[in-house]
């Protein structure tokens, strides 16, 4: 029976590798190769450790098994954050079906600043609205 | 137990550490480097004559029995490279109180300066083939950040080469430790040999020795696997050269007197015919080198090479005479070309710079000087009655008796061509006038004070004194080296002390 | 049952790991080659936990623990090198 | 006794500086109280050497290798040592004054003591080695006097030319005596003498007769080692005396003579001996008589007889070897003395050219006489000591067993050249027309005098009583060279014979030369000029350039600086060896069996095949780096899947950290740039390939042999009992092996060390004031 | 009382992490939890109200997974079928979550979630830019977001 | 298996030997990192892969269940490891040093100090 | 470009702790399981490198307090330390000892030579890391 759950969490957890593999190959630009590669990549280790907490039944390796899932909960988003924003910000060329950028608009590349948008007039010394490329 | 074996890496383990944890101390580094090698120099003697005593030493380390736990072992080779090691560490340890700048004081020279010392006991004293590999590599990494302590363009230069020749010989080494634990199973030297005694088609361990011949070659600086030393000896502060001069090499010439006499006695003909060969280019090589440079460094540089050759000689040869001679060379060979660097550094700080024909008059304003360099560079190149004489006299002696006339030819040539380096350093720094473009020679005459100024010369003195006593006071040094060399020669007693419970 | 899941999951971890080392060949940009190593730190936690079941040795647990709490700092060092104005076309 | 009276030299040169503060500019004379209480010492030893007596004194030194301070006196070695003592103390009187105010007298005397004292060691040494030992010492404390003048360039060249012989011939010399040693299987002079062993049957016996002459010649500037001997001249002039006269020159004469009754009797030793003897006798002679500068002229003539003496240790016979000790003696008196009186001509007129002097005699009266008187004894006129050996020399040679008539002609011609060189050296500069000198001339003072005084003194008495020396050592000496026992009695006048007759004919063709030598010199010179560039002197430049242009070629060609091409030899030895060795010792057996792995398996070995390769052939930089990251995870994966777990967490992260230090270093580097040309990238990569291949045999021929189990299984069953610990290799890492750990952490704390100054100590910093 | 927090939290997963669930072993995780905090102590801005989170956290834990997979099958489709469906784009998100520690855990867990990225938040805090994979209907990504705003902010407060 | 890893590590000593010989410093600094992976993987293989039997003890257990892997070479390995990983760090930042203080990658421009 | 990000800043501090804890975890039963000084010391350095990629070289000194130089001394000295005590009992260098306290409740607490060696490895570890790591930094800042 728990051989069974055991290998349908492997076999998810894999095939949600194969996805971002797959989707990190296929897919046209860093951004959303990421949405593949990163969120897919952890949702795959982490069924594959439910797996192995099941396999064992141990209440040690089950703990071990949600230290992990845990961690990875805590570290994946951050690596993806902060490549997705280091590859944005040195201007990776995005797919040509991107159909919005609300970022570059309020980017300011000479100051550093990124704008909220929200602040009052006074907040924001200069309009940057003009220095954007093509979006 | 015989803490005498341990100490003398214990010791500079913890000056070391030490140095390292009182960083911004200097003054306590200061106290703690001539404290600490004294030690290490008395921790020597008191191996060599418990040695003396016991002929052979060994500690299993951790109490596990021998195989199974890295042993140290000290026989009278080994105790002659920990008191050598002694000698040229409070030698050097002195002498940076007054040559080593404020800089490379502040930035860790001590702390290296020990746990290379260690690296370097380490090597000599472990029974245990991996063992041996790690202190290597604490003396390569010592070695590394000594070499490039200062920061000068030279400096990394030399390095890049240095560390890479270096680190590929690691490699190799480390592959052949690999090999050899496939075939045999155990890393303990004795046990190696032991049970290499019994193995019939020995083939493929011949193949493996010659890994280690390789990559003890290029740490010994053998034909044609030196180029790393010409190419950084040269670059550091002085005393790190001297440092290195006497003991990097030698460690390299060591562990092939170890294995080669040890573990891999299977095909003698084959490979200590190579060796020989190595033996011959390597001083052929060497000498050339020296003679074609100008630069008093370089020419010392380039006589290791060559001097290095006569001790592989030595083990080449493969005889008890020939041994002898090879440990002779080695025991004098440490102390002169050590003291030789540290002149050079002396006339370095009188003239500022080591290019000879930027120097000059040393004879003539420091005749004593003078003195003190001929007496190690007339023993470098063989005059009687130095240390070096009596050194080349058993390696040619040897060389006749085992009818190598070539070789033995190449080593009387080499010996001329050294007389003519030496000669050259000596007509042109000490007897030449000071060239006329050098205008600050304030320092050559005496009018510059250092306070420090004895911890120059000490050193140099001593390691004279240490000279003029092979040579006119060699009888002891000579049953010793025949004693190592006896060792050398009966492995059976080694693997015996190692594995056979002798008492301890 | 389980035998033929784990090899399956084998093979599709291989091909995973394939398909990554085809993006981190690739490109275009540094970030790009990031993320696929990124995702063969994540397949190679997947291996680790298959071959633990394989074996029934959960002591490989481990190696995917250190993967999850050190992994990610290849990438943060990576970004900082395209912070700090790095190459980014490489 | 005997070992102070040979250390005494050293001991008191290492006093010298101390007793030159004392005794100021009378240190010549204090000095010289040493070599006069030597002389005495050994003149005391007379009766008992006279009396047939060997005299040995046994030191112990360094017995385990054959050497000892043991020292032999017989008569040859008494006369060497009396005449080096003897006229030591008269030389060390003379440089006192010559040498008057010169600042470095000081350490002048401190050689000059040394050189004494080896020379003496030298004569006095039954040890082969202990020989040897002042064998060198000579060679090298010669070196320091030639050079002594060490601010002139000329001066260092030719004390270079002189230790470069010497030294050479010196190192030839120690095979030699090695090869000696182990055909007689004695260190010890009186041991070989004694023995009645037939060397000259032994298989070494021709190698080491060739060394040990070679090493005598060039010690004793036999052609074609002369050139180096007028060289010497830059030394000041006490130095050349005393060099020329009774030390160093004679001391390949002195071992020739030493061993010449056991290595005589074979063809080789003796032709040798007399060929070379006699053509550097010819030799010698000529080029002394084509020289102007007087120093050079008496250098040449040393050189002369040098030959003289070499020739007739050749000829061998009872005559000619009674001759050889008269010849000996007789020239160390008038060298000796026409050396100094040199010395005094050139200190009192600054003149060094004999063209450059003449008519000195009225302003020199003192020095003119001795000078004459010595000159006599040079040209071998009655009464003096060297007409008594020339007759001698005559005789042997008329009877020598070989070449009578060869050497006879070499001889006569010398002797018709002497004659004239004696009239050049005495009567050019005292008489003729006065010329003006560099300084006002006038006699030399009493210390310059006294030595050559005594010496041409002692060769007019032993001339005109020549049974007083053959009384005293004469006979010891010959016998001590030929090997038995000789009796002989000396005379001036034998009665009209025919060397008397030769003698005469030499005189009389002498001066006829002599006379034409103002018309004859032009031709000479150029003539000497022209042959100069074939010579033996030139040949010595070119070995030198040789050997300098030899190193730097080698050394441009192996130590190139090109890191690539140290490393590329470097891997085609170590693979080249191997790889013959293994093809030899082992042989290649390839084996494609990989029947026994998993599929999983070989995706992860071609992930890493796969992660190599693009690491080494891309163009990006950082994806070198991450394919790197990559190569290392699928490593780790092999150690994970092979049960190392400890390695795989190890693995994973070493590889995570060392690609963060990568890239904290790297993005301060330039991108890749194709640096080599294809050619080196072909070469490189057949080497590498090479390289590689070999590994993979290696490793295949190991994986089938396993000659012992390994001894793991004690850290297998024991970890946990004894050891505590479940993790075996934890357990071998922190106690069984604990020493490799402990040694690792120190790697790494100098690592961290290293790339700390590496950081924060930077030249340039430290290069600011 | 944060500290404490945190320091239990540490102690329990050491127990978790050791698997021997034992006082001593508690003790131990405490202590180094402790010291692992005290290097930290400076650097830790304050949180509190703990205690009433962990229902909360378990109804988020489960909304959570469920847009997991959602989301993750939707990428899947794309990625799997030979036509791109998606219509990626940067938006600009106003944040309603003010401390660090909520912004972070927002951010985290909307780039968990498939089809979108956190990219960065604006200088003042209050806007955080979000890579979106599938802005065919930007209001409903938007409310999406808002919930799952909300549901994290109802754990952390 | 042990064949097939024998050429694999042949392999990288291939590439890691082709790097140490392009002229640039990095292409060197990456040599060694392969070259110490090969010889790290040399040792392992040579010593003889097992499959799934790490040399543990199990909980509760206080000898080991069937033939374990060997442990002695991977405590050798895990010393050779740390000590690569220390001398890559030096030589890394040997090489920037280098690099900022010649002005070059280009090993070939670094031969003033021999000659 | 821009630097400094709040997330990674928070994110930093909060996953640093789990860090450094589980180095600890891995220290101190690498004896049984895989692990032990030197994957732990890796593991803590690895925390403290994240702290300083968020926070920069400066910050991440002030948070160690004491010079990385300073740990590795002290690891190599408790390395060093660990063989001192096989002296006293007469026996060769580096013989582990091994010391039982007894706990309040049951069980004993067990103390080595060989716990204080492995401490050392980690101290060292760490400290050898954080110097690379720091000066590297500071070196382009
Ligand atoms: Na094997
Ligand atoms: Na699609």
């Amino acid at each position: 029976m728990s051989e069974i759950f055991v290998s349908i969490l492997l076999l998810a957890g894999a095939s949600f590798m194969v996805l971002a593999a797959i989707g990190i190959v296929r897919l046209p630009d860093l951004p959303t190769r990421m949405h593949a590669s990163t969120k897919a990549g952890a949702m795959g280790a982490i069924l594959t450790m439910a797996g192995v907490a099941l396999h064992f039944s141990d209440s040690a390796v089950a703990a071990r098994a949600i230290a992990f899932i845990v961690f990875i909960l805590l570290t994946a988003p951050i690596a993806a954050h902060v490549i997705g924003r280091a590859g944005y910000f040195t201007g990776i060329s995005l797919w040509s079906g991107t159909t919005k950028d609300e970022l570059r608009e309020r980017y300011d590349p000479d100051t550093h600043k990124l704008y909220s948008g929200l602040e009052t007039k006074t907040d924001r010394a200069v309009p940057d609205n003009n220095k954007d490329g093509s979006g | 137990m015989n803490p005498e074996l341990v100490l003398p890496i214990l010791i500079p383990l913890t000056a070391g550490a030490l140095s390292l944890a009182f960083w911004r101390s200097i003054t306590l580094q200061r106290v703690l480097a001539v404290v600490a090698t004294g030690l290490l120099l008395a921790a020597g003697i008191w191996l060599m004559s418990s040695t003396i005593e016991q002929g052979f030493l060994v500690v299993e380390m951790g109490s596990w029995p021998a195989p199974f736990s890295i042993v140290l072992v000290s026989d009278v080779l080994g105790a002659i490279m920990i008191v050598l090691t002694g000698i040229i560490g409070l030698a050097i340890a002195i002498y940076s109180l007054a040559s080593t700048p404020k800089g490379h004081e502040k930035f860790g020279y001590y702390p290296l300066m020990h746990l290379l010392l260690a690296g370097v006991a380490g090597a000599f004293l472990t029974g245990d083939i991996f063992n041996l590999f790690v202190w290597f590599e604490v003396m390569l990494l010592a070695s590394f950040a000594l070499l490039t302590l200062g920061g000068e363009r030279a400096q990394m230069e030399g390095a890049i080469k240095y560390v890479t020749l270096n680190l590929f010989s690691s490699a190799i080494f480390l592959s052949a430790v690999g090999l050899l634990y496939g075939m045999v199973g155990t890393l303990n030297m004795a046990d190696i040999a032991q049970k290499l005694n019994s193995v019939e088609d020995p083939g493929m361990v011949t193949v493996v020795s010659l890994m280690f011949m390789v990559s003890f070659g290029i740490k010994a600086a053998a034909f044609p696997l030196f180029f790393w030393l010409p190419a950084s000896y040269h670059t550091p502060q002085v005393a790190v050269s001297a440092l290195f001069a006497g003991l990097l090499t030698k460690v390299g010439v060591y562990a092939l007197y170890r294995v080669f006499t040890l573990i891999f006695t299977q095909d003698v003909a084959y490979t200590h015919t190579i060796l020989l060969w190595a033996a011959a280019l390597t001083m052929l090589t060497g000498v050339l080198g020296a003679a074609a440079q100008f630069e008093f460094r370089r020419i010392l540089s380039f006589h290791i090479v060559s001097q290095i050759g006569y001790m592989l000689l030595g083990l080449a040869l493969f005889t008890p005479l020939a041994l002898i001679g090879g440990v002779f060379y080695i025991m004098h060979h440490i102390i002169v070309k050590t003291n030789l660097f540290l002149v050079s550094g002396i006339t370095y700080r009188l003239l500022g710079s080591y290019e000879l024909k930027n120097l000059g008059g040393v004879y003539r304003q420091r005749p004593y000087l003078a003195l003190l360099f001929l007496i190690p560079a007339l023993s470098l190149a063989g005059i009687p009655p130095l240390s070096g004489f009596f050194a080349k006299f058993i390696v040619v002696k040897a060389s006749l008796e085992a009818s190598e006339y070539v070789i033995s030819a190449i080593a009387l040539l080499v010996g001329l061509l050294t007389l003519y380096s030496m000669i050259k350093i000596w007509a042109e720094v000490f007897w030449k006038k000071v060239p006329d473009h050098v205008t600050d020679v304030g320092r050559l005459n005496g009018e510059i004070k250092n306070t420090h100024n004895w911890a120059y010369y000490v050193p140099v003195v001593g390691l004279a004194a240490c000279t003029l006593i092979i040579g006119l006071y060699g009888q002891p040094i000579y049953v010793l080296a025949e004693t190592a060399a006896d060792q050398l020669m009966n492995p059976q007693l080694y693997i015996e002390a190692v594995l056979g419970g002798t008492p301890k | 049952m389980l035998g033929i899941a784990i090899n399956i999951v084998y093979l599709m971890l291989s091909l995973a790991l394939l398909f990554a080392f085809i993006r981190l060949t690739r490109g275009p940009s540094l970030a790009d080659r990031v993320v696929a190593l990124e995702l063969i730190a994540s397949v190679v936690v997947g291996y680790v936990g298959v071959h633990a079941i394989d074996t029934g040795v959960s002591s490989f647990l481990d190696v995917a623990i250190v993967i999850s709490l050190t992994a990610f700092l290849a990438a943060i060092g990576f970004a900082r090198f395209l912070e700090r104005g790095g190459v980014k076309d490489e | 006794m005997m070992l102070l009276a040979v250390l005494s030299g050293f001991l008191l040169a290492v006093a010298v500086p101390a007793l030159y503060r004392v005794a100021g500019k009378h240190i010549g004379w204090v000095l010289a109280l040493l070599p006069a209480l030597l002389t005495a010492y050994f003149v005391s030893l007379i009766p008992a050497v006279s009396g047939g007596e060997t005299l040995l004194i046994r030191n112990q030194w360094m017995p385990g290798l054959g050497v000892s301070l043991d020292f032999m006196v017989d008569g040859l070695a008494l006369v060497f040592a009396l005449l080096i003592s003897g006229i030591g103390t008269f030389i060390l009187i003379y440089a006192g004054s010559y040498l008057q105010g010169h600042k470095d007298l000081g350490r002048f005397y401190v050689i000059m003591m040394s050189f004494m004292a080896s020379m003496l060691g030298l004569v006095l040494s039954d040890n082969l080695i202990t020989f040897f030992v002042f064998w060198e010492l000579t060679s090298i404390t010669s070196y320091m006097l030639i050079g002594f003048n060490h601010e002139d360039a000329e001066a260092r060249k030719c004390a270079l030319q002189g230790l470069f012989v010497t030294a050479g011939g010196g190192l030839v010399l120690m095979a030699g005596l090695i090869l000696l040693i182990f055909i007689t299987g004695s260190y010890s002079f009186s041991e070989i003498l004694a023995s009645d062993l037939a060397i000259h049957d032994h298989g070494y016996y021709t190698a080491a007769a060739v060394c040990i002459l070679i090493g005598a010649f060039t010690k004793s500037a036999q052609v074609p080692f002369h050139f180096w001997l007028p060289n010497a001249m830059a030394a000041p002039t006490p130095v050349s005396a005393y060099l020329h006269s009774a030390t160093m020159v004679k001391a390949g004469v002195y071992l020739l003579a030493r061993l010449n009754s056991s290595m005589d009797g074979d063809a080789l030793w003796s032709n040798s001996l007399m060929f070379f003897g006699a053509a550097t006798m010819l030799t010698g002679a000529y080029l002394a008589f084509s020289s102007t500068g007087i120093k050079k002229v008496l250098a040449y003539s040393t050189v002369m007889a040098l030959g003289t003496l070499t020739m007739l240790i050749g000829i061998g016979t009872e005559k000619a070897i009674i001759a050889f000790v008269c010849v000996l003696v007789a020239h160390s008196l008038y060298k000796g003395a026409l050396f100094m009186l040199a010395g005094a001509l050139d200190h009192e007129t600054g003149a060094k050219d004999i063209t450059k002097m003449g008519g000195l005699w009225r302003s020199m009266p003192r020095t003119a006489v001795i000078t004459g008187l010595a000159a006599l004894s040079l040209a071998g006129l009655p009464p003096l000591f060297g007409f008594v050996a020339k007759e001698l020399m005559f005789e042997s040679v008329i009877n020598s067993p070989v070449w009578p008539w060869g050497l006879l002609t070499a001889a006569v011609a010398s002797s018709i050249l002497v004659v004239a060189v004696a009239g050049l050296v005495f009567l050019k500069p005292f008489f003729g027309p006065v010329r003006t000198t560099p300084k006002q001339p006038h006699d030399a003072p009493v210390a310059m005098l006294i030595g050559p005084a005594v010496l041409t003194l002692l060769a007019l008495i032993f001339g005109v009583v020549p049974f007083v020396p053959a009384i005293f050592v004469l006979d010891a000496t010959v016998s001590s060279v030929y090997g038995t026992g000789v009796t002989t009695a000396l005379a001036l006048w034998h009665g009209v014979n025919v060397p008397l007759m030769l003698s005469g004919a030499s005189l009389l063709a002498g001066s006829l030369l002599f006379i034409t030598w103002q018309r004859l010199h032009p031709t000479l010179y150029a003539v000497n000029t022209a042959a100069s560039r074939f010579g033996p002197e030139a040949g010595y430049f070119r070995f030198m350039l040789g050997i300098t242009q030899v190193a730097s070629w080698q050394t441009r060609v192996l130590q190139n600086g090109v890191l690539g091409i140290y490393l590329l030899i470097l891997v085609l030895v170590t693979f080249g060896l191997t790889g013959y060795t293994l093809f030899t010792r082992h042989g290649f057996q390839l084996d494609f069996d990989f029947s026994n792995g998993y599929f999983y398996e070989f995706g992860i070995a071609l992930l890493i095949v796969a992660a190599t390769v693009f690491a080494s052939v891309t163009r990006s930089r950082l994806g070198s780096v991450a394919s790197v990251g990559v190569l290392g995870f699928g490593v780790a994966l092999i150690f994970i899947h092979f049960s190392a777990p400890d390695l795989g967490i190890t693995q994973l992260l070493v590889e995570t950290l060392t690609v963060i230090l990568l890239v904290l270093v790297l993005f301060k580097l330039p991108p890749f740039v194709n640096l080599s040309s294809p050619w080196e990238r072909y070469r490189d990569l057949s080497v590498a390939i090479f390289a590689g291949a070999t590994m993979t045999l290696l490793m295949l021929a190991v994986l089938d042999i396993q000659y012992f189990d390994s001894i793991s299984s004690y850290y297998i069953e024991n970890s946990y009992g004894l050891a505590f610990g479940k993790n075996i290799v934890n357990v071998i890492l922190v106690d069984f092996r604990q020493l490799d750990t402990l040694g690792e952490i120190f790697v790494l704390g100098l690592a961290a060390m290293g790339v700390y100054s590496m950081v924060k100590l930077r030249a340039e910093d430290q290069h600011k004031p | 009382m944060i500290g404490l927090f945190w320091n239990l939290l540490l102690a329990i997963a050491w127990v978790v992490l050791s698997g021997s669930v034992t006082a001593m072993n508690l003790l131990a995780g405490f202590c180094f939890g402790y010291i692992a905090l005290m290097v930290l102590q400076n650097q830790v801005p304050a949180l509190k109200g703990y205690s009433r989170r962990i229902p909360r956290l378990i109804a988020f834990l489960a909304f959570f997974l469920k847009e997991l997979v959602k989301s993750n099958l939707r990428v899947a489709y794309d990625v799997a079928t030979p036509v791109w469906h998606m219509k990626p784009g940067v938006i600009a998100f106003p944040l309603q979550a003010r401390t660090d520690m909520e912004i972070m855990f927002v951010s985290s867990v909307i780039s968990l979630t498939p089809g979108t990225l956190s990219l960065d938040v604006s200088d003042d805090r209050r806007v955080l830019f979000i890579h979106a994979m599938f802005l065919q209907d930007e209001e409903q990504l938007r409310n999406d977001l808002r919930e799952l705003e909300h549901r994290i902010l109802k754990v952390m407060r | 298996m042990e064949t097939l890893m024998a050429y694999v590590v042949g392999l990288l000593f291939t590439a890691s030997i082709y790097m140490m010989l392009r002229r640039s410093i990095v292409k060197l600094v990456i040599g060694l990192i392969i070259l110490s992976n090969a010889a790290n993987l040399l040792i392992f293989v040579v010593a003889g892969l097992t499959r799934g039997a790490p040399p543990l003890i199990p909980e509760g257990a206080s000898e080991v269940v069937g033939a374990v892997a060997d442990p002695l070479p991977q405590a050798l390995i895990l010393t050779a490891i740390v000590i690569a990983f220390s001398v890559l760090a030096f030589a890394v930042v040997l090489i920037r040093r280098a690099y900022e203080v010649v002005g070059t990658d280009d090993l070939d421009k670094m031969k003033d100090t021999d000659t | 470009m821009k630097t400094n990000t709040l997330i990674l800043h928070t994110a930093a501090l909060a996953i640093m702790p789990l860090q450094l804890m589980f180095s600890v975890f891995l220290l101190l039963r690498g004896h049984d399981e895989p692990g032990g000084g030197f994957i732990g010391g890796l593991v803590a350095a690895s925390a403290f490198v994240l702290y300083a990629f968020a926070f920069g070289a400066e910050s991440t000194r002030k948070l160690l307090r004491v010079s990385p130089r300073d740990i590795l001394a002290a690891g190599l000295l408790f390395g060093l330390a660990s063989t001192i005590p096989a002296f006293w009992t007469g026996q060769a260098m580096l013989t582990a000892l091994w010391w039982e306290v007894p706990l309040p409740g049951e069980g004993y607490l067990k103390l080595s030579t060989v716990l204080i060696f492995d401490i050392g490895v980690y101290l060292a570890v760490l400290g050898t890391l954080m110097t690379f790591v720091i000066s590297l930094m500071e070196s382009d800042e």
